[in-house]
């Protein structure tokens, strides 16, 4: 199969999607056709993940077929495969959610090509080899999810939080296109197997030398990439937009938004320091300090933040930037054990916190209000939504069977490699986060209903409904199953999975010479 | 004295008016007290800036980069329009 | 309707020649494609911008339209720099908006007559009237007030010129 | 002199930036934003180039043309690589550009004011 | 020779940190957005200093033309003064 | 103010290390003479005659759609995604749409005098010969689809302004025909994007499709054709009048 193609299926797709809704009227007609696209998407990389998993080295593609540092390469393994698989498998089902939740909207079709528009954003940013391209990848992200977070545009409080996240998001990437500025002034190139060559004295075609300051402006480019990774992942000084944007978003896009988008930095960040530019020196202390304080402070201020909501979306939303706050302390051990419970965790924390907006945004789609304690007792009439939010709440606080358990364990294991206090950052923010979840467990399963419930409806906007949809309570168990099911293989699947996969990010050697045998040879053939 | 050295004074002479008209025109621009006045700045400006492109573009004697200039010449006009119909109506496209 | 009648060749020949001239070179490719720009363009804008094609391909209104571009950047342009000159040294002016009638039918003509009075020094037009029957020009030397000595002073040279080339 | 007027043009225009960047973070009205986003976004974008340039004289565009001969072109001519990035650069902006300015004109229609300062005002109110 | 390039940029950069800086200050958002051309036209002529014919059209075209249409768009359809401190 | 006094400083503390590093270290590498091997390689092989070329004397479109092709499909569609995002928030359904032409019909048209139309007229076909001239010539001169089809779209604002939005959908202009043009401009650069995968098994964006200097011309046009319509667009749908949308939102508002 052709690697190139994988995120040109959702790119097509999309381009054609406002055309078919301005003629065909049909909504049916939009879903199926977005569906079809989702579906060509999932099986694309599912053979993807199979091949990457079966293939010794990291799968080399030259678009264009121009050679490493000329042209742009697609450069996908374990570790980028494996994300990729996720987030094509929870667009799947965020769009056969969305065919339920979506089912009194009007002008479906911009819903939809935004959504293939993240979807192919994603994949493009994970599977990409080249620095610039991730800024255009980072770019298709923010274009879509900006244009998702203010799709219900009769929502003040939705426009404005687009609003918000738009102008901070375009702020970030301008100051990462700037860090490829530097990279490209000092080391003559642009892509990532290039840079890391470059980095460790390498040789590699075309480009032979560096310029200017290295260090430093590597230094530079460090600085300029964490505040991008700060503000487009939540991290403490950048996390304002969060609370606003992912519980102002239909409640889909708000599962993916708080399960992929924010992972994405946080993938890219770890490319760059495991991959391609592992720090040594004194930059690496700094590095790892400023990464573990900013961390740790968004995973306590997330997990405090929780204790005081009522809007049942805005706790979850709390809850991502504790989480994105634990894969920054990850990241920030520098080792092994801290790459590899990050990227399990990016898979856990994916859908365990999609399953949590997901049944969340059942509930609201009921009830016609966010404010749980507004929703008091719902949960009794609608069985399958509380058994997701259950089991995704126990998964997300870390109860052992259920698969972000493991994940934690991970993390905790290598932050006390570091440190015993770091330790003590996780547990404590989980026991808080508990008592925010526990406390809404009880609103929702034993609170009485409220008077003047029913008058509530009028001035929200998603309207009350009464009953379960079939395709968002499908799509829900489908993914606690999932959730249920990785808890228990996890000891399997981490050796299987998530080993490799670190292993092989961690591999430069491997990452390079993939890269520059293929490069050497169309060059020498010329 | 032949003919290119005495053009090539010219040339030299011009651009430091149109460098000299640039001043002008900022003051203007910064001081101007009515809107119109930054407006009418702004316009004379950039067709002072198409004419000194195109002086550059003679000196450098290279005849890609003019191109650029007859491209501001013309946005320079629709910006004009834009501005005028803002003030004169309050809504543009209508 | 004939689809033919849309085709304005007026608007071909416009379009190709900016088209040449921007592009700087005549080649074969640029004549191939230019050739399809125009023919598209001109299909599209219809007769919207020459409306009377026989008055665009006469060559006795281009002669005029030369000697006029020539006489007016030669001689008048010299003649009022040299006024406007002598009167900001001077520090004679008695500066004021006059009302003139206009005679010239076509809406070019009006263009040309109110660009040429424009870009003389010493006077700008203001506005025109919305039947544009009446020009209102602001004028350095405000010396009378008649209509038809305004007239004979700041429009009639150019309108002589706009009515032979463009009524 | 050369490198004490490259400092200078230099050191302006991350002036410029961190002005843009300011104006963002500090005004309160969401078109001066938009505004102050697009400073930001050229200073970046002139840096850019900067890097390409060459301290030859001439200095050629990197397009080839018929009367100069190859190696005079490789000899003077500026890096084409950061342009093409910049190019890029700049469609990306102008397309944030209408998102940005749609959501701030959407933002008056629903709630009549584009002040950030009012629109906190507006939020709680409507919390309540 | 190459100095004179140099100098021609030292005044654009100029000009253009000044006339933001006055963007930024001025409360009227009109008169903000014709600073904020005056900078986007200096910058024009630096990127055709900088020999980069094709930023300076696309540039152009963006920064002096379909932007500009877009804000006073939007100022159109919002307010124009925007409030002091 | 708080706040201000606090981005401020510490805005100035990041200038000053940046304005070190970048003044006294050179950490951007300026003042040179010479140029970094990458940017050679492209100016010395775009136009080669074989070996890794593009055929095109243009080394800037050569980078932007053969080389560095990847990205330049990303940018159209980040564009893309930038006005289906804003036509979403600016959506009318068909009742709405109705309205708002109902609405419109009783609106005076604002044009502008008689000298300005009749010199826009003018300027706007020379603005529409000179934006076709910049895109098809993109492969060779300066210039290529985006700065033509922007280029485009400011003569059909120019339109808008001096004339009025009406009088341009009374000639047949509504957003039915430019959504169809911008899907075929999108459409050709997909086309000529995958065509080689599927001809003769070649990768995604391996042009060659036309022979030699031709090769950049279809991505040339379908991008002149997107990003003009693509603008239009949008201006199309923010140019109702305030006040009409106004009516047409609280009639959605109070469903």
């Amino acid at each position: 199969m052709e690697i190139g193609i994988v995120p040109i299926i959702p790119l097509g797709f999309a381009f054609f999607l406002p055309l078919l809704g301005y003629f065909v009227k049909s909504r049916r007609v939009i879903e199926l056709y977005a569906l079809t696209a989702s579906i060509l998407t999932a099986y694309a990389s599912w053979k993807l993940f199979i091949m990457a998993y079966s293939s010794e080295e990291p799968l080399v593609y030259f678009v264009g077929n121009w050679p490493a540092p000329i042209g742009i390469t697609l450069e996908v393994d374990r570790l980028s495969a494996l994300i990729v698989l996720t987030a094509s498998i929870l667009f799947l089902l965020a769009m056969v959610y969305s065919i339920g939740y979506m089912e009194r909207e009007k002008g479906i079709h911009y819903y939809y090509t935004a959504l293939l528009g993240l979807e192919t954003g994603i994949i493009g940013a994970l599977m990409t080899g080249d620095a610039f391209n991730i800024f255009v990848m980072f770019e298709v992200i923010g274009a879509a999810s900006y244009s998702l977070v203010g799709f219900i545009r009769r929502d003040g409080k939705a426009v404005e939080a687009a609003f918000k996240y738009g102008i901070i998001g375009a702020l970030a990437t301008s100051l990462y296109f700037l860090a490829m500025g530097f990279v490209y002034a000092s080391f003559g190139t642009l892509n990532l197997a290039d840079l890391s060559a470059k980095f460790h004295g390498i040789p590699f075609p075309v480009t032979v030398k560096t310029f200017g300051d290295p260090t430093l402006a590597l230094a530079i480019f460090f600085a300029l990439t964490i505040s991008m990774v700060v503000v487009k992942s939540a991290n403490f000084p950048g996390h304002f937009w969060l609370p606003d944007a992912h519980p102002a978003a239909p409640s889909p896009v708000s599962a993916l938004l708080s399960g992929l988008v924010v992972a994405v930095p946080i993938y890219v960040l770890a490319r760059y320091l495991y991959t391609v530019f592992p720090p040594e020196g004194e930059i690496r202390g700094v590095i790892s300090a400023v990464l573990l304080i900013l961390g740790a402070s968004s995973a306590f201020l997330g997990s405090t933040m929780m204790l005081v909501q009522r809007d049942i979306k805005r706790l979850v939303a709390y809850s991502t930037i504790m989480h994105t706050g634990y894969m920054f302390m990850g990241l920030g051990v520098l080792s092994f054990t801290g790459l590899m419970a990050v990227t399990y965790h990016i898979v856990n924390h994916a859908l365990a916190k999609a399953l949590l907006f997901l049944a969340a945004g059942s509930f609201i789609h009921a009830s016609g209000t966010k404010d749980f304690e507004k929703m008091a007792g719902i949960g009794k009439s609608m069985p399958f939504t509380t058994f997701a939010f259950v089991v995704a709440t126990l998964s997300l606080v870390g109860v052992p069977p259920l698969n972000a358990f493991f994940s934690k364990m991970l993390i905790y294991d290598a932050l006390v490699e570091r440190s015993f206090a770091l330790g003590v950052v996780i547990i404590i923010t989980s026991a808080v986060a508990a008592w925010a979840y526990f406390r809404a467990l009880v609103y929702l399963w034993r609170g009485k209903p409220r008077e003047g419930h029913h008058h509530e409806h009028e001035h929200s906007h998603e309207g009350p409904h009464g009953h379960e949809n079939p395709y968002m309570a499908l799509v829900m168990v489908v993914m606690a199953v999932a959730v249920i099911g990785i808890g228990i293989l996890s000891p399997m699947l981490i050796d299987r999975l998530a080993i490799p996969a670190a292993t092989q990010a961690m591999d430069y050697r491997s990452y390079i010479d993939a890269v520059r045998r293929l490069a050497e040879r169309i060059i020498a053939s010329g | 004295m032949n003919f290119e050295s005495a053009f090539l004074n010219v040339l030299y002479f011009s651009a430091v008016i149109y460098a000299l008209a640039f001043i002008l025109y900022g003051i203007r621009a910064i001081k101007g007290p009515t809107t119109a006045d930054i407006i009418l700045a702004v316009d004379c400006l950039s067709f002072d800036m198409a004419a000194f492109m195109v002086v550059l573009g003679i000196y450098f004697k290279s005849i890609m980069l003019a191109s650029g200039a007859i491209i501001l010449a013309l946005w320079a006009f629709m910006l004009d329009v834009y501005y005028t119909k803002y003030v004169l109506y309050g809504e543009v496209e209508v | 309707m004939n689809p033919l009648r849309r085709f304005s060749p007026a608007t071909f020949v416009i379009v190709l020649a900016v088209y040449l001239f921007y592009t700087g070179s005549v080649s074969e490719y640029d004549l191939i494609t230019g050739s399809i720009v125009a023919l598209i363009v001109s299909f599209l804008v219809d007769h919207w911008l020459v409306k009377n094609e026989s008055k665009f391909f006469s060559p006795r209104r281009w002669f005029h339209a030369i000697v006029y571009g020539l006489r007016y950047f030669l001689i008048e342009e010299t003649k009022t720099h040299i006024d406007v000159a002598k009167r900001v040294f001077t520090l004679k002016a008695n500066p004021g908006i006059v009302r003139v009638p206009l005679d010239v039918e076509s809406d070019y003509g009006k263009v040309l007559v109110a660009n040429s009075i424009t870009n003389t020094p010493g006077t700008v037009v203001v506005d025109i009237s919305d039947d544009g029957k009446w020009l209102y020009v602001h004028w350095i030397d405000v010396s009378t007030l008649d209509e038809k000595e305004v007239k004979e002073n700041v429009v009639s040279y150019f309108e002589d010129y706009a009515k032979k080339i463009f009524d | 002199m050369i490198s004490f007027l490259l400092a200078y043009i230099t050191i302006t225009l991350f002036a410029m930036l961190f002005l843009g960047i300011y104006g963002v973070a500090t005004r309160s009205n969401l078109i001066k934003k938009i505004i102050m986003l697009n400073i930001a976004n050229d200073a970046i974008n002139m840096l850019f180039i900067l890097i390409g340039y060459r301290m030859v004289f001439p200095v050629f565009p990197p397009v080839y043309e018929k009367h100069i001969t190859f190696r005079e072109f490789l000899e003077k001519s500026v890096d084409p690589l950061p342009q093409a990035l910049v190019l890029t650069a700049v469609v990306i902006g102008m397309a944030m550009n209408i998102l940005l300015t749609t959501y701030a004109i959407q933002f008056y229609r629903l709630h009549g004011t584009v002040d950030a300062r009012d629109i906190a005002e507006v939020m709680r109110g409507d919390d309540e | 020779m190459i100095e004179l390039h140099l100098l021609i940029l030292v005044i654009v950069v100029s000009f253009g940190f000044v006339f933001s800086y006055l963007a930024m200050k001025e409360h009227d958002l009109l008169k903000a957005l014709a600073l904020s051309s005056v900078q986007s036209t200096f910058f024009a002529l630096g990127f055709y200093i900088l020999a980069a014919p094709d930023i300076v059209l696309a540039y152009l075209a963006i920064a002096v033309g379909a932007y500009t249409a877009l804000v006073i768009l939007a100022i159109s359809k919002t307010e124009r003064y925007e409030v002091g401190e | 103010m708080k706040r201000d006094i606090l981005v401020a400083v510490s805005l100035l503390v990041a200038f000053l290390f940046i304005a070190y590093a970048v003044t006294v270290k050179n950490v951007l590498g300026l003042g040179g003479a010479e140029l970094r091997p990458l940017g050679e390689f492209y100016l010395s092989n775009a136009f080669a005659h074989e070996g890794l070329t593009s055929h095109s004397p243009e080394v800037v479109t050569a980078i932007v759609w053969n080389y560095r092709g990847f990205d330049t499909l990303f940018e159209t569609f980040v564009f893309f995604l930038a006005i289906m995002g804003a036509l979403s928030v600016l959506r009318l359904t068909d009742e709405q749409e109705k309205l708002v032409r109902e609405l419109e019909a009783t609106m005076p048209h604002r044009q502008m005098d008689l000298i300005v139309r009749a010199t826009t007229k003018l300027v706007v076909i020379m603005i529409i010969a000179i934006s076709a001239s910049i895109a098809l010539h993109g492969h060779l001169t300066p210039g290529g689809g985006f700065q033509g089809g922007s280029a485009m779209a400011v003569a059909a604002l120019l339109l808008f302004a001096a004339f009025s939005k009406f009088t341009l959908e009374r000639k047949g202009l509504t957003l039915k025909h430019t959504i169809s043009a911008y899907a075929v401009g999108l459409a050709l650069i997909l086309a000529t994007v995958l065509a080689p995968v599927f001809l003769y098994n070649g990768k995604v964006l391996e042009i060659n499709l036309l022979p030699g200097e031709m090769g950049l011309f279809n991505l040339d046009v379908g991008e002149y054709l997107a990003v003009a319509f693509g603008f239009l667009t949008v201006f199309l749908v923010l140019g109702i009048p305030e006040w009409v949308f106004k009516v047409v939102l609280r009639g959605e508002l109070n469903d």
